[in-house]
This record gives C-alpha cells, structure tokens and sequence, in this order.
C-alpha cells in the first residue's frame, strides 16, 4: 500500500516525505523477511560495491546514500522537494536536455559528511517538462513557509522559467557557509 | 459471443418484444444536487491536476473540475451566491510550453461545465502546498489570486462583471486570507499581518499592518491557517514551535493579534510533539473546536503527517482531548485487496501496518459536523464523527495524489 | 506492489486488467489471511447486504457485483475499457458533470445473468475533463482491432465529442440482441 | 541548522578558504549523447503523457519528450538523418477544453527542445495502444499521422520543409506501417492490408490492395505487428487465433500475402496457448528471430499479457526456445522496499508473488541485441541478452503506467 502510495503521491512535488516513506517501506520489508538480517548473493554485493571510485573531490563515496546524487539521502538533499534531475536525464548540477534552469531558486544549508563542514545549497528547478516522476524526494530542514521565499522548496520556482512547468530540482553548492 | 450484427435496426425491433431490461437513453448528462450538502468537500489531486467534489455521507463522487499546469492542487473557489465555481490556472498553449495564459476559469456549480473566465496576469502563484493562493471575498463579488514572480502580487477579479479588475502589489506578504465583503489579509516576512480593503470597484482602498507577531526563521506561522468566524477577519495560525496565533485582520485601524498561546504544555513539548502536516489545522466555528494534527518529531517536521488529532477549545485555549488517527494505509490496502471490513486480514493490517498518520484535516461547519482525514501515503479518506471522534465511513478511490481537503 | 500498480497504471485507460488484477490482489489477500477463510464481523456482514433492494427491473441484484454498475463485473461491462462513470459523478447510462457524451461509441454484447438474455450495449465515452481515475476496468470479450472500430475499445470514442479529452465511459443497453 | 545569511557574498569570500567542495555553476543543461547507442529505448507512458529515453546497459534516462492531453502512449518519431524526434499530439487552449489545435512539434534530437512544428488537421487518432498511429517514412522525409473521426484518414507531413503536405481518405484502411522511402501500409476492415504510395511532393501517388487475408470479426490480426526488413515493405501480423500473416506491402502491383502459419501447434492450441498484450511481437531482423508474449487463456484474452516468451525462426517458421517472463512485480516491490537483489525478502517476494508476466516486449537492431520486457502492472523494466535469453539489469521507476517499449 505503501509502495503504491510511493508510486502514485511521490509522482506529485510537495506531497512526498520520500524519507519516512521509505523507512516505512523498509520497515515493511523486515517485515516480510521476518525480522530477519538480509543475507545478499554475490549479486547483490557486486551491486552495492559499483561506483565506490566515481566520488568527486569532497564528496562522500558514491556508493553510499549521502554520495549518490541519485539518492534521496545525499548529503545536498537536506532541503529538497521534488524529482531529482540526477535520475531525469541531468545531474544534480545540470538540467535534463529541453529543460531550462530557473534563475530564481531557494537554497538550504546542508552538512558534508566529508569534510563536515555546512554548504550553501542552490535547489535550481528544470522547467518546461512536466514532472520528471522519478526519485521523488523531500527534506526539510531549514525550510520555511511561502512568504519566506528564498527558504521555501513549496513555492515552483519556475516561476522565472520559460515556462513554469515543474520537472525536476537541481542541488548545486554555491559554496561553504559560515554559521555562527 | 459470435454476434453478427447486420443491422442494430433490425436487432432492437427483435428484441422489443422479449427484453427484461428496457432499451435506454443515450446522451445523458448528470447535475450536482441542487443544494449541496453540509458534508460536500471538495478533494484536490495533484498527479490529476483536479478537485472532484464528493458526498462524505455517501462517500460518492458528484463531479470534478480540472486545471491546467499548475503545480498547486486546484482549489476551487465555491460561490453559493451565484452557484458558481472557481478555478485559476495556469495554461500553455502546448500544455507544457508555448504561449502561456493565465485565467479564472467559472463553472456553473450545477453542471460544473465552464460558462466563462477571466484572463488574468501572467503571474499566478503555484506551490507545492497550495494553500491561500485564491480566496472569494465575502461579498461574493471579488475574488483575489496570489502572484508570485518572485515579486508578490495580488491580481483582483469582479465575478459579477467578470473582469480583471486590477493587480495590487504586496511588497513583503504573501498568501490570500478572506477576511471580510472586501478585505483581505497575508502574512508578511518581517513577522507581521497584512490587511488589504477594496473599495466598492475592487480597487485598493486601504492597507494596514499589524505589529510583528511571528519570527519568519526561527519560529514561522504556516500558512495553514484557519478562519475563526466565517465572513469576518479573525484566523488562527500555527507557528513551527506549536504556539497559536490570532490575528483579526478586520481590526481597525490595523490587524490586531492578541496573545498567543501554546498549543503544547511543557511535558508535551518535552514529549517532542508538534504540529505538522500539509493540512494540520481545521476548525469548527459554531463550537469553537480547533482540530490539529500531531506528531513527535524533530526541528523542521512540519510537513510530517499526524498521528493524533488533537482537539481544543480555543476560547478556554485549552486542548480537550485526543482523536486517535486511524490506520489510513491499512484500510487503502485492505480495499485494493478487495477484503471485508473487519475480516481477519483487515485485523492482520491494522495490526501489521505502521500508522503513517494524516497530513490533511478538514471539518465540515454544520452541527453535526464530520472530519475528514486524508494522508498522501493513502488513497483513501476517513469520515469521522467530529463530536465522538468515531470513525464513520471511508471513501477510496478519491484521487491518485490528494492535496487538499475543502469544504465549499 | 500489485496494489501499487492498480493504483498507478489502472488510471491510464487501455492499461489496466482490472479483473486479473483485483484476483491477484484476492490472491494476496489470501496469502496474508494464510489461506484462511475469512470470518467477517458483523460490520462487514451489514456492509455487504447494504443495497440489496435496489436492483432496476431486469438487473441482477444490485449487491451482487453482476448487479454492481460501480463494479467491473457488472454484466454490461463485459467490452468496456475506462473508467466506471458510476464512480464519477455519473452513473451507467449518463455522464458525470460537465463532460459531454460521444455521440459515436463501440458496442459489445453483454449476457445478463438475471434473464439469461445478450444485450447491445453501447459504451459511451464522457468527455471534456481530464482521466476521473476511479473504477478502472477493462474487459475484452468481442473486442476487436482500431480496423473494426465499432468493435474496439481501445479506440478515444472522445473523437466525436466536443472535446476529445477522455473521463470516463457509460455502459447504456441499447436492447436486446439476437444471435444465431 | 540556524544560520544567519547576512550576505550570501561574504559567505562566498569566506568559504573560497576553505571549502573542499568548490562553487558549482549554474544554468548548465544536459544533451543527450552525441550518438545515441543501438540500445537506447523510448518508454512511453501513458499518465504523465511522455516518453522517456533510456539507454538499457546504464539502466539510465537520458531524457523526455512530453504530448498534449491525447489517450495514447506518445511514441515519438525519430528522424536519425535529420538529427529531430516528431510528437504528433492534440493540445486544448485550456488544457482539457477550448480551441484544439493538433500538431506535430519537432524536438532536436541533441537538446530533446521544440525547435518547431506542423500544424495538422483537429483529426489525429487517439486510443488505448497507441501502435501505428504515426510513422515517419523511410525517406526520412514524410511522417504520416493517422486520423479517425471516426472517418479514417492520413495526414502527410514533409518535415523538411516543415509544412502540412495534405490530407489523404482512407476509407476502411487504418493505421499506418512504414513500408519504404515514400509508401506505407494500412491493414483494412474487409480483411486486406492497403499500400499508398507518394510521389516526391508526399501527395498520393497509387494505392492498392492485398487480396483479403484474415478475418476481422472472428481471427483478426492484432495492430501490433513487427517489420521484417529495415527500409522494406514486409511486415508481419498474428491473428487472435495465433495465426502468423507475412505481408509485403512494397510488392507490385499490389500487397503480396505469403501463405499463413501458426505460432501453436495442435498440441499448444489444445493446452489453450494464445498471443496477447499491448505490445506482444518484437522481432531482430539481423537474426529473423520473432519473440512472441504467449499466455494459456480463453478467447478473446488478446490483451493479457504473456507468462512466456516464445522465440521463432521466421524464415522456417519454426518455433526455437522458450523464455521465461521473469517476476516484474516480485522485482518492483523488491525495489521499492529498498531490498537487495538476491536477499531473502527477494527470494521470498519472487516465491510468493504470482508471475503476472508481460505485456510489452521489444528487441534492440543490433547484433548483441537487448531484449526489453515490461508489464503495466509493474514500475520495471527487466533486461534481457536476446540471444540467452538471460536477465542483465532491471531499469527502475521507468514511468508511472507504461505503455510502449520503441527503438528510435
């Protein structure tokens, strides 16, 4: 129920708590496998080792969630809401191809678990295509109501696209910021 | 089932004469009820871009009405007066690009077949939540449509004439608040209430800020605020850290806001609880009953889904009891698997399933009010007795991603 | 996941199955319910008789799914191919709201269990509003290619309606059929 | 996480220091590759009214064309020679009413952006399967679009020069199979399949007809046949009742059938072994080898899908090997549980949840070809070696209904 529930609602910007959705999902699956840790075929450890040397200087590892652009749980997520562009055809700093990149945009404030150090987040929104519909995602922190714009990932910020129509989000650093 | 069909014509003489069923009508068109009821709610859907208004005694469907490409769930503006139904959008010319018009778009709330529109300023708000971004003033005359470019505006429509009337620049505040025949209320970044009156044309009259009330970062109202007395300016609106605030922006000669208060004791707030949801508030004005969903949580929850609904007096401003959420997923699941309310896998769900909550609350204004509760994690919705908190029926199927709960 | 998929894939007309669907969710059920017979509560015992009497003349009863116009085993629906009307505002012989009914449409041949009898039944497509998403069923028996266009189901009957967006489809009997 | 942004400037002077993570750019949008691979597929789906591209070896979308407000999967046109994908779609000044235009937009194949368009006739086809409604001719420069109001007929574009040619009636013809640099076929209501002809303006030049070859009341051939040769006018059909019909459509003077054969022997037609599915036959013209979705049903099941996958020799018309469908559904829920390959849970969901099998196949040109299973009641797609018959990758959230597999 809970995966159609995923299917369907994460389809629909500001609706999905990707996060808690999947814990539940996860949480279902422990279920199923009764409570029981999952012993993984050679298959499986293949898989999870892929990638492990593709991490960009100052990223986590890419094989694991906060490293993995294509991730909910990456590590510049922390404030996002929508379908992340890394899995539409672009990249967490690029538009799919015929999107344009909103010029306007909110930004949040995400900690590296690499350097631990807190960066400053520009979540630009690819316009002009209707929802990319794949790996639907929100977090929230930091994130502020409408009439706080520039801290808002509610508001379609293709509202300074070409056209307004929502695809996907965007995580790009604008550089390290300095809390106090 | 090898039917030759030479001629229908032919058929249907043959089969006057031994037919239990009785031939039929084609080309037939339903109406909404005449008078719709008090437990009508409108149920917006963000995948299908539309709002379908069902019966929550029924639990049937009675029609729907579609937007264009906006993000926001389509919330219908409902005009009783003149039986008539709103909906701004947001359309291109090529659906997802080419030239782009804005528009009010009126049904007849009988037929709800489009019967007009308004063009409107290229510039209508779309967001995620979609909460405040149209509102029918109380004279049923104007309605106002949020602009967000990301310069605020307000675009100002006469339903009678319908015509644009105007567009009202807003500054700082944002949102659309109904608040009186022809007022209005936002809420503003600097922590303070706005409240906008139009003359008799629908143009500016006056404007007036309240004091600040509210810290945008460090403890923001949502803008999910709820209305305390229909037609007049007094809402109450909900702050990250659980504290109540109402504000009646009818107040001369600015919006007033008395001393807020908290909607959390200590414990409580020892205990983690806050409030958070797409929807987190209702309110029943003829018992001055505030309905708020609750859940434990971290900072910056605020769009988790509720696992109570708790329920307070906001005269005596004290919480008077809890409504447990019921198992929204399970039920969605159990009717997806075809089984009987009840039955034994119904119990196993109920049991086997983690609650997810609800993230949409609404109540409906009669005296025998019923609650809706409504969780994105679930196609279904739950109908409450408002008063015993019991659950009544559940409508499923209501859409494929619901948004928000309305009533008319 | 099953339901995952009902949910997703039934709202887009032509897609679903819904029958081997719904016995596959009646499968799952089972396996859940650990093959058990399922005792129901008297809750249930009172849903399920709700409606009994109001069967039209001719028509099987109307708490039977034979019976059922809001279900996909209602006996004029063994051709349709859309959304259930009765579940949108309309019913089986009008459209719901706002729309417009095709005056062109595909036709099956349906046996009411109640009279033993083979109707025409003409499935008018309601138009004018996007997908109603609820009640998707598609049944296939008689149905033919888009050549055979009286015949087929696939076909947007919309065409012919004022718009050709598709809501939802009616299942109107137009008499009696004779077959040889 | 309460961070006071004074100024984003300094922050930026104050982070050059010592960030190990240097400033990105903005503004940057991706191209698709500059050649696209013999395994790129697109995938259409029907909800968000898009097809999305996918390269089958990196499990990667590359990116998506989007359509109107049409029934059909949106099955894109693309046009190697001219670097463009065409989407024939119908579009509504307000999305789902108002004034209808339909046209084909044409989308550079390197930017996947409208570059322009062709306004057709308001008639374009629209239904449920979406095969055959478009084709671009072998010329790579006529795209036929077809039409049915419900009159059948043929709208020709020239896309070089970006301009409607005409209009061409069809009659009891529908649908329309690519069968040379200027010809494409149509298969008939009386059971014959019809050739048109253009001249080099794209206007008609001759149309004929095959003799009739199939029956389309009681063993109608499904509209979802393969084409045998790359550039040529044969293609091959099966009928409801497993019967496999040869037609070339480029013969002179008319439509040549070669004599029918069956997909079943006695035996499987006796065990109740049918075709069915929205997209049941692909076939590897390098290797004459047709796939076939097969199922055990009862007439009229021709849109169930397919629990095996029957691989033939075409050219000895001989049945070869058997491939098994594997468990789409077991593999979605896997995925969406966030569950290992191979794990327990998988084990456990692959034993418990019945195999629904597919309703789509395709099979990519060349010669390591990849063969693509989908099933509308999963959110996967699995990948197999064409040639083993052996499963390489599963490509996850491909949409959210999909409807066709389509090699460019």
């Amino acid at each position: 129920m809970n995966a159609l529930d995923r299917w369907l609602e994460q389809r629909a910007r500001g609706l999905a708590r990707t996060t808690s959705r999947r814990s539940f999902l996860a949480k279902l699956g422990v279920v199923l496998a009764g409570g029981a840790a999952l012993p993984l075929l050679p298959v499986a450890r293949a898989q999870a080792q892929s990638g492990a040397r593709a991490a960009k200087p100052g990223e986590p590892p890419s094989d694991t969630p906060a490293g993995d652009p294509a991730n909910c749980e990456y590590w510049r997520h922390c404030a996002i809401d929508g379908f992340l562009c890394s899995c539409c055809g672009g990249s967490q700093t690029a538009c799919p191809p015929g999107t344009q990149m909103s010029p306007v945009t909110w930004i949040g404030t995400c900690k590296n678990p690499q350097d631990g150090k807190d960066y400053i987040i520009s979540y630009n929104d690819c316009c002009g295509k209707d929802y990319c519909g794949r790996c639907s995602c929100l977090q929230t922190e930091g994130e502020r109501p409408v009439y706080f714009p520039q801290r808002s990932n509610d508001i379609n910020w293709c509202m300074g696209a070409e056209s307004t129509v929502y695809h996907c989000s965007t995580a790009i650093v604008l550089g390290a910021a300095v809390s106090e | 089932m090898r039917l030759k069909i030479a001629s229908i014509g032919l058929v249907l003489v043959a089969a006057a004469a031994f037919a239990d069923v009785a031939a039929e009508e084609t080309g037939g068109v339903a109406r909404t009820p005449e008078r719709w009821s008090a437990h009508t709610v409108w149920v917006s859907d963000m995948l299908l871009r539309r709002s379908a208004l069902f019966d929550a005694d029924s639990a049937a469907m009675l029609g729907s009405v579609y937007a264009g490409q906006d993000l926001s769930p389509v919330l219908p503006l409902t005009n009783a007066k003149r039986r008539e139904v709103y909906v701004a959008s947001t359309y291109y010319s090529r659906r997802t690009h080419g030239e782009r018009p804005d528009a009010l778009v009126i049904y007849d709330s009988g037929t709800l077949a489009p019967v007009g529109e308004v063009v409107l300023p290229p510039k209508k708000a779309s967001n995620g939540g979609g909460v405040a971004l149209g509102a029918l003033l109380d004279d049923a005359r104007f309605a106002v449509v949020f602009n967000q470019t990301p310069a605020n505006s307000v675009s100002v429509i006469d339903v009678v004439e319908r015509r644009l009337v105007g567009e009202i620049a807003t500054g700082g505040c944002a949102l659309v608040y109904p608040a009186g025949p022809r007022r209005f209320g936002m809420l503003c970044l600097d922590g303070t209430a706005l409240a906008i009156t139009l003359d008799a044309s629908g143009t500016e009259a006056s404007r007036a800020a309240s004091e600040k009330f509210f810290d945008a970062a460090n403890a923001p109202v949502t803008e999910k605020g709820v209305r305390l007395a229909p037609g007049g300016g007094r809402w109450l609106f909900a702050s990250f850290d659980g504290t109540a605030h109402e504000i009646d922006f009818a107040a001369q000669p600015a919006p007033a806001v008395k001393p807020p208060w908290s909607l959390f004791s200590a414990a409580e707030r020892a205990g983690g609880w806050r409030i958070g949801g797409r929807q987190h508030l209702a309110f029943h004005a003829a018992s001055g009953r505030l309905y708020s969903l609750v859940h434990r949580g971290e900072a910056d929850t605020h769009k988790e889904p509720g696992t109570e609904l708790w329920v307070y007096d906001v005269a005596k401003r004290v919480k008077e009891r809890t409504i447990e959420v019921p198992n929204l997923g399970a039920s969605a699941l159990r009717d997806l698997m075809k089984l009987p309310v009840g039955g034994v896998v119904d119990w196993l769900l109920q049991a086997a399933l983690p609650n997810e909550g609800a993230d949409a609350v609404v109540v409906t204004p009669d005296d025998a009010p019923l609650l809706l509760l409504a969780s994105s994690d679930a196609p279904v919705i739950a109908v409450l007795d408002a008063k015993k908190g019991e659950l009544l029926r559940e409508i499923h199927e209501p859409g494929l991603a619901i948004g928000m709960l309305v009533t008319p």
